[in-house]
């Protein structure tokens, strides 16, 4: 076989394979921070909102559409937090380098545990959209404050699930001997 | 522990991890979407409160239609983690 | 069978692995098209909850035509996993 | 055949699994265009319902233009996985 | 030939796989684009159906427009799939 | 000449399938561009049909406009499959 | 110290550095949203300029919410750039 | 020159055709952008007919800004493409 | 210092590379955002010209919070390039 | 200098190609938001043609502060391929 590949997996099975777990939950690590994306892009979307809503109703709307903006952009952070949780995990307290098992599995599972929690963008932003038009609709009718507030969370909580699914699909590989 | 022989068994699985990964990606598909409907879902209670009741079924409804695709990414992720036919097929060779 | 090391059934399975869970990330899609039609869906029956039914059947038609390519992602998944070509081909050269 | 080492064959394969998958991705884009028309259709009937089928009709033949590139994503999966023409050219070389 | 190791044949056939893979996600574009035409057409054949053909005609000219760039995407994928030149430039190196 | 190894020219054209295939993924922006100018021309060709030339006019200039960049990564990919000045430069060197 | 082949240090080090890097594409998140907030926010102040002062203030407070995610990026690369853990890690090892 | 295998140049070159196609990627942005300018401009010229020269030029003066990244990313690539000084720099360590 | 083979330094230099390019696209952001708080703020003193300078400082403000972490992208790429910690720890090991 | 093996010089140019690739994505960004503001800026001249120069200075303001990220990664490209400090770092070592 060529040099190419010797070269490739030679080098692979040289490697320290605790480094190589530790190297990975590096890369793992940044692409979890990439689900950060999605609380971003929502909550501005609902500063914005609860701002154009200040601005039209700013007696009696004002408290209320800032306050339920708060609220569900606070529901949107949580899977700005996941991620963050995933990556202190690898970078703090990494269970996979105390794993028995084979090294570049262990390695490539903390890759796939940082992967999945990019799934996150989506809730972040859908949660945002939410606590935007929320906002919006409180302000216009402040006297509708529990009704929006409910539909608000209800639809936040459906949205909420895919990154559920991302977060235990993680945890799984990083925590239980799957392979 | 030895691990400094990586075989075919390995290469598999290692790779497996990473599309389980790969596959949770549509998760982000129906949290925007889902979070669509809510958005919209609080704005017409909040202009029609006499159809609540049908605003959210409906919302629910989408919603759950919406949800699919991030099912699929997860039934493969845990097919990939737990099931995996890619090592049986290759132990059967 | 002795696997010792890497062969290319392996590489084959492995990479299979991967485009499985790549496969997948089309599911982002439909997820937001159809979460997007349950908004404007619960929008809509909230204006005219007279037309309920029609708007509800015209958003879910639409959302089984949108589902589409994320079902396509999900074939070209399960081809892979449970009835890879792949390595037929390979075993037949 | 001793498959016992990654040849030729096997890299060209394994990464037809990975670019079959890659294809797949372009399913995003129909997803999404197709939602949002489900969405304005259901937006549509529920004001103009005298003009269901005229936009149910514009809405379908919309859709079916926009599933154009995920239909050539999932062609170029399908030649990949069933009908590998690079295996072939490989083979003649 | 003797295919039992890895060639330069091998690796550029290989990685015209990826690239012909990477070529289609060109395909999000239109499948969006052209969804969002087929969206407010919808929505406009609704509100003025005296206009319809000049609103489809003006959508499909539009959507046509918006295809090219899948097209393009196609047609590399095809070059690399069946005509590919790198592999014919390396043979006559 | 003996490819029974991978060499350099291998690697350079191997690689630029793979950039080939990354160039193509600009094509994402005109396609949902020219979709957007698409869907708004046809709703305005419904509002104003006396307008109907010059918002189609308009509509086809600045979808003009938004085709460049997809021409331009057409035309690396082009230059990276049929003209490709690294294995030039490389041969040269 | 002996550099003459790739330890597990460099190995770490290096995949930190991507990692510093991909972290940081958190980013886009906040950039958009903000972005959004102060396209409304000077939206509203045109058409309420006696609320200026709550308008901006809603926009700030809700720009200071969307920026978490990119600090949390900004702090897992200054961790991975400054204070690298897994470094420490493994030499305890 | 004897290039029976791997070399520096050979690597460089070859990371060159991926970063000049990576570097196209930046595209997708003037496309959708541009693109939104055309759908904005026609429905304007729609609206207000008499005022089309001032809206178009608007148009394209706002579309011109708005090709300026496109065109960085394509001076990259031609740079890494044709007047590659990677390589020269490789030449004179 | 003998440089005719991979080591450390050079891998963990490479990655940087890598890194700095990665951490700039979060760029993506502000652009987006920045640029729709622009078309906003046209939108708005066209509107209400006689609240111009409260438009364009409210844009203003709120495009100077979008910003930054483009900045931080920015400041960890410069890192990575000028002032690289991971190289001077890897030194100090 | 003996460049028939790959070397740590090597390594970090061709990365350097690849970082340049990666850090011009970012000009996405200027591009849909610059667009965005073409957009906005000939909607609002149509409606209010006579604060031309008002919209038209609002919308390049806005627009040349949506530049800049993109600037930053054309800055980083360049600094890569014409001034690259890692490579200085390298042969200081
Ligand atoms: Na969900
Ligand atoms: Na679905
Ligand atoms: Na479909
Ligand atoms: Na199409
Ligand atoms: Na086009
Ligand atoms: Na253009
Ligand atoms: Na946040
Ligand atoms: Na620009
Ligand atoms: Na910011
Ligand atoms: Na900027």
């Amino acid at each position: 076989m060529s040099g190419f590949m010797d070269f490739l997996f030679g080098w692979m099975q040289n490697v320290d394979p605790k480094a190589l777990i530790l190297a990975f939950s590096a890369i793992g690590a940044g692409f979890a921070m990439i689900g950060g994306i999605g609380p971003g892009i929502g909550q501005g979307y609902a500063a914005g909102k609860a701002a154009e809503a200040v601005g039209k109703n700013p007696g009696e709307g004002s408290k209320p559409a800032t306050l339920v903006m708060l609220l569900g952009a606070a529901v949107a952070e949580t899977s700005g937090i996941f991620s963050l949780v995933i990556a202190i995990i690898m970078l703090f307290a990494n269970p996979l380098v105390n794993k028995t098992g084979v090294g570049l599995v262990l390695a490539c599972s903390a890759i796939g545990a940082g992967l999945s929690m990019i799934a996150g963008i989506g809730p972040g932003v859908g949660q945002g959209y939410a606590a935007g038009k929320a906002a919006e609709a409180v302000g216009n009718r402040p006297k509708l404050q529990a009704t929006i507030l409910r539909t608000m969370l209800l639809g936040q909580a459906v949205a909420q699930t895919t990154g559920i699914y991302a977060l235990i699909i993680a945890l799984l590989l990083l925590f239980v001997n799957i392979f | 522990m030895d691990n400094q022989q990586i075989d075919g068994n390995a290469l598999i699985l290692a790779c497996s991890a990473i599309g389980a990964g790969l596959a949770m990606i549509a998760g982000i598909g129906p949290g925007i979407g889902q979070g669509y409907a809510a958005g919209k879902g609080a704005e017409a209670v909040g202009r029609q409160p006499e159809a609540q009741s049908t605003i959210v079924s409906t919302m629910l409804l989408g919603a759950a239609v919406a949800e699919t695709t991030g099912i699929y990414g997860l039934i493969v992720a845990i097919i990939l983690l737990f099931a995996n036919p890619l090592i049986t097929k290759y132990q059967s060779l």
